[in-house]
Formats: structure tokens, sequence, C-alpha cells
């Protein structure tokens, strides 16, 4: 490309503008700003009037509004509970698919754990499962860390997660914003509607408490208190290990010229 | 028909006929009615300039204190009163506490002179209007100590902003008061109101009355530091101005002078150039006179004070803020020239007898 | 060699350059980290000689939350809704730079319909923001009205939003491979609607500020920055085509659909505030105008293209893609060593960049003018923090 | 200019630049020393015209002790793009400040520098730019430790 045809910054390649904000100024003549004296400036009584003129325009906008009470737009919201309707997609709460039976369909695959950006989903199974392989015992979900980033639900290959518009989840005890999104404990629904007795399946479910989840996660906490405290013992000893072996390559070089003097 | 001007004064004599506790109970007296006057008053702007700006704004306002939230501003009072009142450590302690108690006392004083109606006006002074300029000044002294004593930037930059912002907008508006003076040929504010018994100074003066009112609410709007010349507060350039550091209070102290200032302007505007309690009257035209003369003199008073205070609040609530040079110049610049040959013209117009209904 | 590595203690406790004997003592005040004025968590340390504005020191951090170290530890699809967090105004621009450079990287395929529904909520987002912008600025020149009006149109777009995507401010909608949901079944209805009662409220936005005497006066000539030196100080976005150059990558390196939409490039003479702030006018124009021409011709096709679980692997390199926000260009530079994380990942932010030219702009002007010139630069302060 | 004559436009002003591999941008491997030169040559030559220098940062590479600094450049007029990348050791992270071709990269070589610990010869205002004056450690680095970074629980 020729040198003199290269555009200078401002009149870039090819691209269509709308150059040049309008000319209609309807300032006072700089007379405010200073830039001129304003006597000198052409034009200035026409100014002085469109500033004016601006000014009630701007003013009949305003009183516009205040003439009509029905471009109010405050909803207010207590009062307005009944007629507030979400969105259905709207994020605000986990929660749970249940069945008509009130079962669910969660196999403990833990995708959505693993999936989860910043563990706000934490899966324990069963100690003895009862019927099935794997068996859930509590799903906690926890809102005080969710970013309602939605992953969960569109990574789970059952659709057993949805989130639900019920927005009004303030609680006055942190520990409470721990839920436990599954209403039992135990197989899946797929397992339980095998089993013919119904006694049986009501053997096989353990009710859960919304509420526990704080439980689950003070004893996930202090697991992972333990595992830390060794995780950061091996760490140091690396961070030693790599230190020291640093400050041998540093001195392996430097001893033998030293050898050399020593001979 | 005349109205008997009869001052809380006069009426105090009549109930006390030659004690000499009639001074006392006088003063007392008017610090009552004033006090009581201007707690409701301010209770009544705040509640109304909150409602206002909503329905400028396509909100509703408060509405959960009372019906339509009529006792929101008793809440808001209640609230400020059992704030946290606090003087910051570096502070000049005594001139911070003064500082509101100065802008309150200013806004007082101003209040008192006011005729409301032939028969609601505390003092009736003969020089009135120089009374109401001079008194009116005394509210910058306590803007300015606010925000020196604060120890605090932002403060100080709000009333050193404050401070030549009122100083040089009184200049204009005494100016624009000047000219009613002049066609009054008083400085008394209820003979002000009486001059205008055959139509209001507005529309008699030929023009000139129209541009010295348009100056006066310019600048009064100034005076009282409000949008678009609230560069003292200036809450987005300094955060709040002279009362950052004032909680509780204190602040309302400020607070309240700043509304009832904006009274005391509407009710300025309203005595000097639409005839205050006077009734629309045309010239000598009785009978048209006679059918305004139906309505009592204080509600024409009232109506035509909140026209002023509605047409302060429109301009708040729709207008952004000047810059602080551009302040300056367009007082220096454009209504100091213009209000000085306003004057003259006026005065011509005054010697030559030449504006409507002169007698 | 040279290396001295300084504090901030240091860099503020310069001596006076006051020049002339009737000059006043300068000081220095702090401007934030809570100031009405500073949109959030931003301070500034002001050099002020009396009103006048003599230095601005931007000290930035106090929404420092790591983004780019948090992201080295999920893998790409969890680093998308991290993003959000960044321009919390133009959220789907920042998905969509995170999900172009991943695409680009691991070399998946988009259908017509994602890109065209892509193009559509980023512009419906740039009204939103651009909508905020002019009531905050306005609100920032003293007039309180306009915060409101502006609120109340973003409103409905934030409707909108809501229902399609189901999240009002923190989208995390597109994602590598698609976008998280398909379009609601309202949504062109309602968008139509919305380009219907947007207009004449333009033109009344107009009537309220644009030709309002006190804004012209306020804003016309302070902030002036030139074309060469916007460039050099690394401005984007709107504060870059105030100055007069026409650089936006819809243009000049279509991405999405945009080189089929019919728009033209709102492009300033001086570089002022109030340049900047026609620019962004006349952009919510050319939005509804690309909106329109869009809103009736989304083609049919998937919405995603892989399974929302599929692990993404990116081949190792140095991948680097950029476009257009309501506030300039968000460029996402993405080191990969093959594995399922990202090694390294970089994001250039307009407002880091935009921010910087507070410095050259603000110095001599006054201290009104600063809010000006910060309100017409449009900051973000998440977005300069990350 | 397409990227192959970009690459060779850059090397015939500077034969040391080798090619980067596996990038999607052209891109060049920069000895340090040669760095402001070369950015001075790019950003007048007038069929280049780097003007605009997108971003600017670094990238730790542990396991083979060094760090590699990567400069955007684009060109607004010409709208093309150019990264140059400059490994430095990283025991003795110091390289030529770019601030006096391009003002901008004195706010991204601060970033820089508050994250990774790259020091800048004669910038003029070398100090922390997001976190504390008083921070310890450069949180970029691969080998930051800190104890209250959250973990992903195994």
């Amino acid at each position: 490309m020729p040198a003199d045809s290269v555009p200078m910054p401002g009149e870039s390649i090819e691209t269509p503008t709308v150059v040049a904000p309008p000319e209609k100024h309807v300032g006072v003549g700089g007379a405010m700003t200073g830039a001129v004296p304003w006597i000198d400036k052409a034009g200035v009584v026409g100014g002085v009037f469109r500033g004016i003129r601006s000014l009630f325009s701007g003013m009949g906008v305003t009183v516009g509004y205040l003439m009509r009470p029905s471009t109010v737009v405050t909803q207010e919201y207590p009062e307005n509970r009944e007629t507030l309707k979400l969105p259905d997609r709207f994020r605000a709460q986990l929660a749970f698919n249940h069945d008509d039976k009130g079962y669910h369909k969660c196999t403990m695959c833990r995708i959505c754990e693993e999936a989860c950006p910043n563990v706000s989903i934490i899966i324990t199974g069963r100690e003895k499962p009862a019927v099935s392989k794997k068996e859930l015992d509590s799903f906690v979900w926890r809102l005080d860390s969710c970013t309602f980033c939605n992953t969960c639900v569109i990574v789970c290959p059952f659709g057993v997660l949805r989130f639900d518009g019920t927005f009004e989840s303030s609680v006055y005890d942190r520990r409470l914003l721990s839920y436990t999104l599954n209403r039992y404990a135990g197989p899946v629904a797929s397992v339980l509607e095998k089993m013919e007795d119904p006694e049986a399946r009501k053997a096989a479910m353990d009710p859960r408490d919304p509420y526990s989840g704080a439980a689950v996660i003070a004893a996930l906490i202090e697991k992972q208190k333990a595992t830390k405290v060794s995780q950061r013992a091996a760490r140091e000893a690396a961070r030693a290990a790599r230190i020291a072996a640093k400050a041998a390559a540093a001195a392996a070089p430097a001893t033998p010229p030293e050898a050399k003097d020593v001979g | 028909m005349s109205w008997q001007v009869k001052s809380i004064a006069e009426r105090t004599g009549d109930l006390l006929p030659g004690s000499p506790w009639t001074a006392v109970l006088y003063v007392l007296l008017t610090i009552l009615a004033v006090t009581a006057f201007v707690t409701v008053a301010g209770l009544v702007l705040i509640y109304a300039e909150r409602k206002i700006a909503a329905h400028f704004q396509c909100r509703v306002g408060p509405m959960r204190v009372g019906w339509h939230g009529v006792l929101q501003s008793i809440a808001d009072a209640i609230k400020l009163l059992m704030k946290e009142d606090i003087v910051p450590r570096d502070a000049d302690a005594l001139l911070h506490i003064l500082a509101p108690v100065l802008s309150f006392a200013g806004m007082l004083l101003v209040m008192i002179a006011l005729p409301m109606s032939p028969t609601v006006q505390v003092s009736d002074m003969n020089i009135g209007v120089l009374y109401v300029t001079a008194v009116s000044g005394l509210g910058v002294l306590g803007i300015l100590l606010g925000g020196w004593s604060s120890n605090n930037k932002w403060s100080l930059l709000g009333a050193m902003r404050a401070g030549a912002q009122i100083i040089s907008y009184e200049v204009s508006a005494t100016l624009a008061l000047l000219v009613v003076v002049l066609f009054a040929g008083t400085l008394q504010l209820s003979g002000i109101v009486q001059s205008q018994e055959t139509g209001w100074w507005i529309w008699r003066a030929h023009g000139c009355g129209i541009v010295a009112f348009a100056i006066f609410l310019i600048a009064g709007t100034a005076e009282i530091n409000r949008t678009p010349f609230d560069l003292a507060e200036g809450e987005s350039e300094l955060t709040a101005g002279f009362h950052t550091e004032y909680s509780g209070l204190r602040f309302s102290f400020f607070f309240l002078s700043e509304f009832l200032n904006m009274f005391v302007l509407a009710a300025m505007a309203s005595t000097l150039f639409f005839g205050g309690w006077m009734p629309l009257h045309i010239g000598h035209f009785a009978g048209f006179n006679g059918i305004m003369d139906l309505l009592p003199p204080g509600l024409w008073f009232t109506l035509k004070t909140t026209a002023m205070i509605f047409l302060i609040m429109w301009f708040r609530w729709t207008f952004p803020r000047l810059r602080v040079d551009q302040l300056m110049r367009l007082e220096w610049k454009i209504l100091l020239p213009i209000g000085f040959v306003n004057l003259f013209v006026s005065a011509a117009c005054v010697v030559t007898g030449f504006y409507f209904f002169a007698q | 060699m040279s290396v001295h590595v300084s504090t901030l203690q240091a860099r503020i406790s310069g001596e006076s350059t006051a020049s002339s004997p009737l000059s006043t003592e300068e000081y220095f005040v702090n401007m934030g980290p809570q100031h009405p004025s500073t949109h959030g968590v931003l301070r500034l340390v002001l050099r002020l000689d009396g009103e006048t504005v003599r230095e601005v020191v931007p000290v930035l951090g106090y929404i420092h939350r790591g983004i780019e170290k948090m992201g080295e530890h999920g893998n790409y699809r969890q680093f998308v809704h991290l993003v959000d967090r960044m321009d919390y105004l133009s959220a789907l621009a920042n998905n969509w730079a995170v999900t172009m450079v991943v695409e680009k990287a691991a070399k998946m395929e988009t259908t017509e319909r994602i890109q065209a529904i892509r193009t559509l909520v980023c512009e419906l987002q740039r009204i939103q923001s651009h909508l905020l912008w002019w009531g905050v600025f306005g609100m920032d020149l003293g007039g309180f009205t306009p915060f409101f009006y502006g609120l109340r149109e973003r409103e409905q777009i934030c409707d909108i939003f809501e229902k399609t995507i189901g999240a009002r401010l923190t989208m995390n909608y597109i994602q590598p491979g698609g976008v998280m949901f398909d379009i609601h079944p309202e949504f062109v209805k309602d968008v139509k609607a919305f380009i219907s009662y947007l207009k004449p409220k333009l033109v009344e936005y107009d009537a309220l500020v644009t030709d309002n005497v006190i804004i012209q006066e306020r804003i016309r000539g302070i902030g002036k920055l030139s074309a060469e030196r916007a460039i050099a100080l690394g401005a984007t976005g709107p504060v870059l085509r105030a100055s007069g150059v026409a650089h936006d990558l819809r243009k000049s390196e279509p991405y999405g659909v945009y080189s089929q939409l019919d728009f033209d490039v709102p492009v300033g003479k001086d570089g002022d505030c109030w340049d900047r702030y026609w620019v962004r006018m006349e952009e919510m124009r050319q939005s509804v105008r690309m909106i329109e021409q869009l809103i009736d011709n989304i083609p049919e096709g998937k919405t995603f293209m892989v399974k929302p679980a599929a692990k993404i692997k990116v081949p190792a390199g140095v991948h680097y893609s950029h476009l257009e926000t309501a506030r300039g260009i968000l460029g996402v530079l993405l080191v990969s060593d093959g594995k399922e994380a990202p090694y390294r990942i970089h994001c250039r932010t307009p407002n880091f960049n935009n921010l910087w030219c507070i410095g050259e702009m603000a110095t001599g002007g006054r201290m009104g003018d600063l809010v000006a010139m910060l309100s017409s630069i449009d900051i973000v302060v998440p977005d300069i923090d990350r | 200019m397409d990227a192959l004559n970009l690459i060779a436009a850059v090397q015939a002003l500077q034969p040391d630049a080798k090619v980067r591999e596996q990038t999607d941008q052209p891109t060049l491997i920069v000895p340090a020393h040669a760095l402001v030169a070369l950015a001075r040559q790019l950003r007048d030559d007038p069929t280049l015209r780097f003007d605009l220098l997108e971003t600017h940062t670094a990238v730790d590479w542990l396991d083979e002790d060094r760090f590699e600094l990567l400069y955007l450049l684009a060109s607004v007029p010409l709208g093309h793009h150019l990264t140059l990348s400059v490994s430095i050791d990283r025991d003795e992270p110091v390289v030529p400040t770019l601030c006096e071709v391009y003002p901008i990269a004195q706010w991204l070589e601060r970033e820089v520098y508050d994250m990774f610990g790259i020091l800048y010869d004669n910038h003029p205002d070398l100090r922390r730019l997001f976190l504390e004056d008083d921070w310890v450690g450069f949180p970029l680095r691969k080998d930051y430790e800190d104890d209250f970074m959250l973990e992903r629980p195994e």
C-alpha cells in the first residue's frame, strides 16, 4: 500500500459514518462559557431566546408527566404480591423437580456439582444404600454463594433441577441459606416405582428437612479443615524442597571454581 | 374598599391594655406563632416537594406513612431527632454547633415581616423590604460557618461556592426589588401590597415588572441554593457540600431553613409582583374587583405563594446544574446589566407616570 | 537500570506547583471511593487549586476480585459467568467475548440463529446500557429527572431479558456452543412493542436534556481529546469515536451477523463531552435500526450445538478475540496449555483504558467539569478492577 | 496487510524476531532489548502504523522458568493486528518500558507489575495498581500461595 493513500486516523477504511453533531447551537452564544464576550457574538439575542425556549420545552416534558398520573411506573411491592408474576425462566431459587408422588430422579451423578463454578452444590450419598447402588442423602444448595448462572440446570441429564421464581428468600440467619433440596433421602424414582409394596417404598425413603443443609456444610467444613492442615504441611514441605533445590543449584556452579582454587 | 392592617402587636395591645406585660406576652406569642408556622410549613413543604418530584419522575413518592404518605414528613422529623448528633473530631465545635442555628435564625427573622393577610403579619416595619434583604443575608453566614467549621474540604468548597453565589445574586435580587419599591413608593411591605389595589405590578409596569420578576426569580432561586443553582450542595460534585458533616437535628435545621427560604422567596415574589394577599383587581373595574374580593385575602396569598413554590420546584426537577464560573457569568454579565437597565427604565416610568392606573 | 517502585503516598505528596504569586495553595482531596459520581468504588485523588483541577490520580482496586485468577481454577464454561460481573451493564457482550475466543480456539460451530440471537440481545443491551448512562449523565450534571426516565425505559429491556434469559443483570446467557435458552415465544412481540415505545421517548430526551441550554453550555468544549491522543491513550468505543475516529469492530471486523446489517457509525468532531454525549445518543438510534432489521429475520436453527455438560478442550496456544461492547473493545486473551482449564486468561476491558483518559482530559478543568467528563466516559468500575 | 506480509515487514525491521507458534494472530518473539526500538518503528512506519496498544499482559511459564510478556498491537487506520512476545527470566524479571511509545502502557505495565512482579525499566510511576502498596507477593504468578484462597473440595 503506498504511503500517501494511508488513511489518517478518523478517515478509517470504508466505514459509513454519521459525522457531525448538529450545528444548531442553542447555547447563549458562548456567553456563559466565556469563550467569546457575549456582546461580540453575533446572533446572541437569537441564542438567548432559543436557550430560553429550550428550557421551556424541558419544563413541558416534566409537567406533561406530572399532569398524567397514568404514566406512573412505580410498583408498590408488598401490596402487589397477588398480581406480581415473574417469568417462568426467572432464576431465583434452585428447586428439585419432584413428580406427583413426591419422587425425584436424581441419580447422584454429581455432574451438577462439578459444573457449579463455586461449589454451591454439595451432594452427599447415603452410607448404606438400601436398594440401589448410589442413593442420594442430601442435595445441599447454598443460596449464599450461588451466582444463579443456571449451569447446573442445563447440565443435568435427568432434568432434576429447575430454577423457580420464589424470590423472597431473605432470612435473619445466614446458615438458613443452605437448603436441602430433596424431600427424602433414598433411591431414585425409577427404583422406587419398581417396588410393589408401598411400605417397602416408605422404608427406603427417609424424609429430609429443607433447612438441614447447614449441618451438612458444617460437617464438610470440619472435614476440609483437617485435610487443609495436612495439605498445607505438604505444600510447605514442597516449597522448602524447591528453595533448597534452588540454593543447591545456585551453589553448584560456585563450588567447582572454589575447589579449583583450593587445588 | 380598603383593608385594615392590624398586626399582632396591636392585637396584643388590645388583649392587655396598658399593662407592662404586654411586651413580654407579645414576644412569647410571636415566638409561638412563628415557630408553629415554620414547623408546619416546613413539614408541608417537604411532603409537597417529595410528592411533586415523584410525579415529575413518574413515581408515586411517599405512600406508606398515613394516607398517601401524608405523615411521612413527621416520621422523617422523628427519625432526624433520634439520630446521633456528630461533631467531627477536628471540627471547630462551637462554630459547628452555631452554624445551623444562624442559618435557621436568619430564616425565622425574615418570616416575621411577611404580610400573609391584612391581619396576619407579625411586624409591619416601614423598612420592610430593606429588612428582608438584610436579614436574609444572615443565612449565608450560617452556611459559610458550617462549611468552614466542619474541617472537611468538600464542605469548605461548598461553603465558598455558596458564599460567592449568594452574595453575588443578592445584588440582582435587590435591584429587582427596587423596581417595585420605585413603583410603590414605599419600603413597607403592607404598603406595597396596598399599592397594588388597582393591579399587580407584574403587569402594570409595562414589562419592567416582568423583567424584574424574572430576575428576582432567578436570583432568588440562586440565593436559596436550589437547582439549577445548587452548587453549594452539588450532590454529584461535592457529595453534600456545606452540610456534609452534619447529622440529626443540626442537619434538619439546615434542611428546614432551606425549605422555608423557598417559602420566603415565594412569599416575597408574590407580595412584590403579584399583590401578596391582594385579590386580582383590574383598575377601578368595581364589579370584577368585587367578585374577586369574595375570596379571603389569606387564600389569595396562599394560592400565589403555592404557585410560586410549584414553579421553583418545577425548575429543580427539570434543569441540570450550572457550573460555578457560568453561575458567576450569568449574574455579573447578564442579570446585573439587565437589572440596571430595567431599574432605569422603571425609574423613567415612575417619573413620567407612564404605567397602568397611575394615580 | 532505574527501576524504582513507588507508593501512592509518595505519588500524592508532591510539591505545590503554584506558579504565580496570585495562585493559592494547592490541596489534595479524595474523590471517592464513596462518592456519588464515581459510579461505584473508584477513588480519584485530585490536586485542586481552588475549583481548578490540576491533577487527577486514579486509585484503583477497591473492587478487584481477581477474576483472571479465578478463571485459572475452573473450566471454560465456568469462566463465562464470572465476566458478567465485570461490566455488568454489558454482561451479554462480556459473555460473548469469552464465548467467541473459546469457540474460535476450540473450533466450535454455531448456527445463524445463534449468531442472530446473540447480536439481537447484545444490541438490546447496548441500548439498555446507554439508557442508564443517559440517566446518570443527567444526574451527574445536577438534573435528577433524566435518571428516572432513563431507568424507566431500561426497565422494559430488563423485563424482556427476564423473560428470555431469566436474569436482569448477570445473564450468563451466551455460552460456548450456543445460547442458554431459545428466545421466549413473546420475545419478538415484546421487542417490537419496546422499539415503538422507545422512539418517541428518544425525541423527548432531546427536549429534556440534549437541547437544554444549560447542558449545552456545560458539556460543549470541555474534556477535549484529539484523535491522536485518544488512540495513544488506548481509548475505544464511544470515547474514541467522539474524537473523530470511526473505529468500530462491528464494522471493521464484523462478528455475529453485523456484516448483514445496515447501520452507520456515529462519529464526533472535537472529542469533547458533547460529542461523546451525541455519539451515544446516536448509537441508540443505530441500535434501534439494527434491531428493526433483525427482529423479523431471525433464522431457524439450533440454539445449542454441543451438550452443555460436554468438556471443552482448547488446543494449546495463545488465542485472542475482541468485540465491541457499549463502552469499547473488550478483548479476551486466552493462553491454553491444552488442559480443561485455561492456563491464563486475561480480559482487555474498555473502561480500564477509557478511564486513563480522565487524567489528560480533566487537567485544567473545573470540579464540575470533572464530573461531566467522568460521566461522559461512562465508566463501570468493576470492569476496571476486574 | 495479511499475516505473512506483516511478519515479513516486521522481520525486515527487526531480523531477530522469530515467529511464535500456536497462535491465532501473527505473533513475533522479540528480544527484550530490542522491544522499545521495534515498537517505535512499528508505530511510526507508514505502512504498519500500529498506533494502538490494545493490551499488554504476562504469562507465567513456571515450568520453563520464564515470563512471557505479550503486547497486542493494533492499527486503527489499517485494521491489522500483531502480537509481540518477549520472554524474560523468571528470577530477574526486568524489561524496558513502552510508556514513551504508548502512553497507555503506563497503566498496563503497572497492572502487570502488580500481578506478576515484573519490573519495568524507566517506568515513570511504577507502583501497584490494584492491590495495596504493602501487599506481599504477586497473585497471578503460578506459585503464589494464599491461605485465604478458596479451594475446590476434592
